[in-house]
């Protein structure tokens, strides 16, 4: 059994952290990190609570700036998007997220979608109308509602919330979505269609997905990291994690002996 | 679009505040005794039609017209006194025009059952040493004093008049006309001083003094002694071309006999006596 | 006594102090509709006030009122606003920012004459602006700021930061995402803090008195060019209110029907405050429901 | 990534320069509220300072005595301004306002919060908004029409004091707090009473145990507003206090409050004189006494925080 076992992928690498670390004030909460998540692939972070992993999710679109500070590298497309001189905002446009209480805005479900794309620019109706189908489309959410879209976003169910939040983050077209535990306020029928369409989504979007569920990791993703105590100690294909793992702290996880 | 439409919102409702610019020069503030007040408002709004003006007549009460014309912040400050009366005046530097004179009653609520009071046993009611309306052949009922704020004009005048020097008993203080005549109306037993033009209220008992009645004849000839000049000050320094025609104006026979008899004021013209700062009369030669 | 009892009898205890409040508040608003509504007839309020004739008329001092109202509010709300949306979403968490919060609270419990001569020396005198609209929007300005900006701050205090987290994730700036997404939410508590300040501001005499005066000169509601003096837009005209028109009836006043004129003028502004809470209260709904989308 | 969209990562755009101009803006409102209020403060210090340093007045028999006539000079050629009965009048009025609006307040809260219909709730907001419109010129006159001469039938003697002021006050800051209280007690999630209800406790027990133990904080502070409200109120308290500047011997003796003596004697001293500068001493002491109140608020809000 090794020590730790960061596998880099073979494929094409969307976006990788360099020595990455997380403080909160003195509190390291995230040790050095180097994980390359490849392109149009789903990579699961599981570990137990506390363990760091919604931490370094929030810091890869750099939502974590006021509250901790974050050191080291994070590579994307080339560029090292860990440095104040990167524009946060248009960032945020190529990396999505999606939270894990569904946060739609009070407002109707067409405005939920186009208000932030109205913001950065895209005017015409015509276009506006074609990108709401398509994403609510990809979100499995047209047919529910495509008939009332004026109706207010509060007024739908939590499952339908969240694909809601779903269709609002890839309307931008993003290169990358961070799932932040997304399915764990959601009945069992929703996360099972939730978990559909995000393998859909795979063709175009690369998707880093923070989950509790070790099933869900196993069935939907195709890499997987597992964090421990703020400390990544494997990354592999999601396979080779559960079936066998190479670092002794993955198998007790996996093997739910503890976490 | 919406920007459109909020930007003109805006201007709708800048477009008022642009009129802040404009501080137009035939205007007149007069600033002052509270009592003095409605005939400067009248004639001010007579005047000002003739002869497009606007007058803004002020309260405030005498100390603050006083202090606001010696700063030439107002054009005229009303006052119930004369400037050398009040301290912290500098009496020189204003000119003095007296436009009316006011007499002052002295009113009890109905139930005190006293009709006439000499001299000597008001000042001693207003300085605690007769305390029950029965010591003045009235009901048996203590008598509930209820003076003027300690600046107010109507108060000075009349401790000047009937105290002479005596120091008036603690009390109830009310810095209105309008209060003292609804407090001594509704509380019985209560003794209070007001101009006239307050004093004609129904359920308040006009005291007579001496068998003097409070009328405004009796003013003229100083039978009745409670009286004082009501005066407009103006800043020597300031620019008062249009302030002396105003007084002028309200000092012309045709305001002295309409608006000054209307409101309860005594005319200056029918003075037949001349009261001085400390308060002594003098005959005035055949008028 | 077991906890049933109690239970009862505290629910009735209740119930019967909301209905002595409702008593006290109907016995209020009979004793002055009663003795003001007979005289209060739809000519009073069209027709100029009266110095010594009886038969005056409220109408400059009713337009004063809400043309003050409505001034002081341009002034104030959006000072509210801005502060409120400072301290509730940008203000570092230090003891900077709670003192802020704690002067603004001493703002608001100054006595009314205190502001009242401190603008009356300050803007009246001192500035040569005199006694005018001006001023006393200004005066009234003070005593809404205190209200609305602490309403307004619990109001986006109270929004779940969620949304903010959800705006930013799109690459929306805080400020927009405030300015969107969150302010919405709150119209409602900030419609309710409008109509409590201007409930306050609209009885408001004391501070007045030294700044917007007590003349109401005749004005000609046809001239709408803010500069003449008789205009009613003009903001630099002596401007007397309502509430001080009742104070100066009852102190100063000689008219000869002046108990009548008062009692009628208080059931007028009380029946407009009614009104305004009315439409302010619709408009709050109507303004959320387009704004959130809710049917 | 095209490199338009790549080069645009570097750059500030339209987001960025608007998010610094909106935290400008809304600094600068906050700001501009700020120096306001310091401005009135240092304004209304140093005029009342001015009464101690230019005037001589002594601060020990300015608190203490209870003689008020700052016109006339003492044996040691100070002036006599003893402002006691106007603190212990303020206080007295208030405390006792507040006293008997708090039960009522608290009442109507639980009420609209706990038992009331939407349609009650309906009914009873506008009402209470309906109670701040009323002008303290009104409530001033009507309480000098009805009130003052039922306390003067019920207690004798003139019917002005404190329990006249204290009734008045009470009808105008019952809509402060009430509001204020409402809004706290609407902010207790429901999940706290369903707790409540769900371990078997009646309905007076989840609002007392639960409900208004957690709200504590938010029903202090609306208190203290309404304290603040009715400590700072003028024409009203002036009409039925009965403005006479002695210590009040009992609750229906005539006094003075800080307010009332100020507003009634302001108008007729002039700038600058031993009586204008004694008055603003009296204001100071009313702002000083406001800033005590938020203090307390401040302190016992936080002690009373949850947990």
């Amino acid at each position: 059994m090794k020590e730790t076992n960061i596998v880099i992928p073979s494929q094409e690498i969307a976006l990788k952290t360099i020595d990455m670390t997380v403080n909160y004030g003195k509190v390291e909460a995230l040790h050095k990190t180097n994980l390359s998540f490849p392109k149009n692939q789903i990579s699961a972070l599981i570990g137990a609570s506390g363990s760091g992993k919604s931490t370094f999710l929030r810091s890869l679109n750099r939502m974590n700036d006021k509250v901790a500070t974050v050191n080291g590298q994070i590579i994307f497309d080339g560029i090292n998007i860990n440095n104040p001189k990167i524009n946060v905002y248009e960032l945020r446009k190529h990396i999505g997220m999606v939270f894990q209480m569904p946060n739609p805005f009070a407002k109707s479900i067409y405005d939920n979608i186009t208000y932030a794309l109205r913001y950065h620019g895209v005017k015409d109706k015509q276009k506006l109308d074609e990108i709401v189908e398509t994403s609510l489309k990809k979100a499995a959410l047209w047919d529910q509602v495509k008939d009332d879209l004026a109706k207010s976003a509060l007024d739908l169910s939590g499952g339908q919330q969240q694909r809601l939040c779903i269709a609002r983050a890839i309307a931008l077209k993003p290169e990358i979505l961070l799932l932040d535990e997304p399915t764990s306020a959601l009945d069992p029928i929703s996360t099972a269609k939730f978990e559909e369409t995000i393998m859909e989504l795979k063709e175009n979007y690369t998707i880093i997905m923070v989950t509790h569920n070790m099933q869900q990791a196993a069935r939907s993703s195709d890499y997987t990291a597992f964090f421990h105590l703020g400390k990544v100690y494997e990354f592999d294909q999601s396979s080779n994690i559960f079936q066998n793992p190479q670092v002794e702290l993955t198998q007790n996880y996996v093997e739910g002996r503890f976490g | 679009m919406k920007k459109t439409k909020i930007a003109l919102l805006l201007i709708l409702l800048l477009v008022p505040f642009l009129g802040a610019c404009s501080h137009n020069k035939n205007q007149l503030t007069i600033v002052g005794s509270t009592a003095l007040q409605p005939l400067a408002e009248e004639a001010g709004y007579q005047y000002g039609i003739k002869h497009n003006v606007t007058i803004n007549v002020q309260g405030g009460g005498t100390g603050t017209g006083l202090s606001q014309v010696s700063e030439k912040a107002v054009n005229i400050g009303n006052s119930d006194l004369f400037a050398q009366q009040k301290q912290g005046i500098d009496s020189k530097k204003l000119l003095d025009y007296k436009v009316a004179v006011v007499g002052i009653a002295v009113i009890t609520n109905s139930t005190s059952g006293v009709k006439n009071v000499t001299m000597d046993q008001l000042r001693n009611i207003f300085a605690g040493k007769i305390t029950n309306w029965k010591q003045v052949g009235g009901k048996d009922l203590p008598i509930v004093l209820i003076h003027r704020s300690k600046g107010s004009g109507t108060r000075f005048t009349f401790e000047q008049d009937v105290m002479h020097g005596q120091p008036v008993a603690g009390g109830q203080e009310q810095d209105s006309n309008g209060s003292v005549q609804k407090i001594v109306a509704a509380t019985p037993g209560a003794i209070s001083y007001l101009a006239f033009a307050y004093a004609n209220k129904k359920n308040l008992v006009k005291l007579e003094i001496d068998g003097v009645k409070p009328t405004k004849a009796n003013v003229t000839n100083n039978n009745w002694k409670i009286w004082s000049y009501e005066h407009m000050y103006l800043n020597k320094k300031a620019n008062n071309q249009l302030a002396k025609k105003f007084i002028n104006y309200i000092e012309s026979p045709k305001i002295q006999t309409s608006i000054i008899e209307e409101l309860g004021y005594i005319s200056i013209h029918q003075m037949k006596v001349s009261k001085d700062i400390n308060g002594k009369v003098h005959q005035l030669k055949g008028e | 006594m077991n906890a049933k009892r109690i239970d009862k009898i505290a629910r009735y205890a209740i119930q019967t102090m909301v209905a002595i409040v409702a008593l006290i508040l109907l016995a209020l608003l009979s004793y002055i509709l009663i003795n003001g509504l007979p005289n209060a007839s739809i000519d009073f309020i069209f027709k100029p006030s009266e110095a010594i004739k009886a038969g005056g008329g409220i109408r400059d001092q009713l337009f004063n009122s809400i043309y003050l109202l409505v001034l002081s509010m341009v002034i104030s709300l959006p000072l509210a606003l801005g502060a409120g949306i400072y301290l509730a979403e940008f203000a570092p968490n230090n003891w900077l920012t709670r003192l802020v919060k704690t002067l603004i609270e001493i703002l608001s419990s100054l006595p009314s004459i205190v502001v009242g001569l401190f603008i009356y020396l300050l803007v009246v005198i001192k500035w040569q602006v005199g006694f005018s609209i001006l001023s006393g929007a200004i005066a009234l300005t003070v005593f809404n700021l205190p209200l609305l900006t602490s309403s307004i701050q619990n109001a986006f205090e109270a929004v779940d930061h969620k949304q903010l987290e959800a705006g930013l994730a799109l690459g929306m700036s805080p400020w927009k995402t405030i300015k969107g997404v969150i302010l919405p939410i709150t119209v409602p508590s900030v419609v309710m803090a409008i109509i409590l300040a201007s409930g306050r501001i609209f009885g408001e005499a004391a501070a007045l008195i030294y700044t917007s005066g007590q003349s109401a000169p005749r004005l000609d509601y046809g001239n709408l060019n803010p500069f003449s003096p008789t205009s009613p837009l003009n903001v630099m005209r002596p401007a007397e209110t309502l509430a001080v028109h009742i104070w100066k009836l009852n102190t100063e006043g000689l008219t000869a029907d002046s108990d009548a004129v008062s009692a009628a003028a208080s059931a007028v502004l009380i029946i407009v405050v009614l009104l305004f809470n009315l439409m302010a209260h619709y408009l709050g709904n109507k303004l959320e429901r387009k704004l959130t989308g809710k049917k | 990534m095209k490199a338009k969209a790549k080069n645009q990562l570097l750059k500030a755009s339209k987001a960025t320069k608007e998010n610094v101009i909106g935290q400008v803006i809304t600094f600068l409102c906050a700001t501009i509220i700020v120096t306001l209020t310091l401005a009135i403060i240092f304004f209304v210090a140093s005029r009342g300072i001015r009464a101690f340093v230019v005037d001589h007045i002594s601060l020990g028999q300015f608190l203490t005595g209870s003689e008020w006539n700052p016109g006339t000079k003492n044996a040691q050629g100070q002036p006599i301004a003893g402002s006691l009965p106007m603190i212990i009048g303020s206080f007295g009025v208030t405390l006792l306002a507040a006293l008997i609006a708090t039960p009522f307040s608290l009442a109507i809260g639980i009420y609209m919060t706990e038992y009331a219909s939407k349609r009650m709730r309906r009914l009873i907001q506008p009402m209470i908004e309906l109670f701040t419109g009323v002008p303290s010129v009104v409530y001033g006159f009507t309480g000098l029409m009805v009130i003052v001469p039922i306390t003067r039938k019920l207690f004798g003697g003139t019917g002005f004091g404190i329990l006249p002021g204290a009734l008045v006050l009470f009808v105008m800051i019952l809509p402060t707090i009430t509001s204020m209280v409402v809004d706290t007690l609407q902010r207790i999630p429901v999940s706290f009473r369903q707790a409540a209800l769900a371990l078997g406790a009646t309905k007076w027990q989840s609002i007392y145990l639960i409900v208004l133990r957690a709200s504590i904080p938010g029903i202090l502070t609306a208190i203290i507003f309404g304290m603040a409200r009715a400590f700072g109120e003028a024409l009203a308290v002036q009409m039925v206090i009965g403005n006479s500047p002695l210590l009040p011997t009992n609750l229906v003796s005539p006094t003075a409050t800080l307010t009332s003596q100020l507003t009634s004697q302001i108008g007729n001293t002039i700038m600058n004189s031993v009586e204008n500068d004694a008055l603003w001493a009296l204001a100071l002491v009313l702002l000083l006494m406001s800033l005590v109140f938020n203090l307390v608020a401040k302190w016992i809000g936080k002690r009373g925080e949850l947990k």
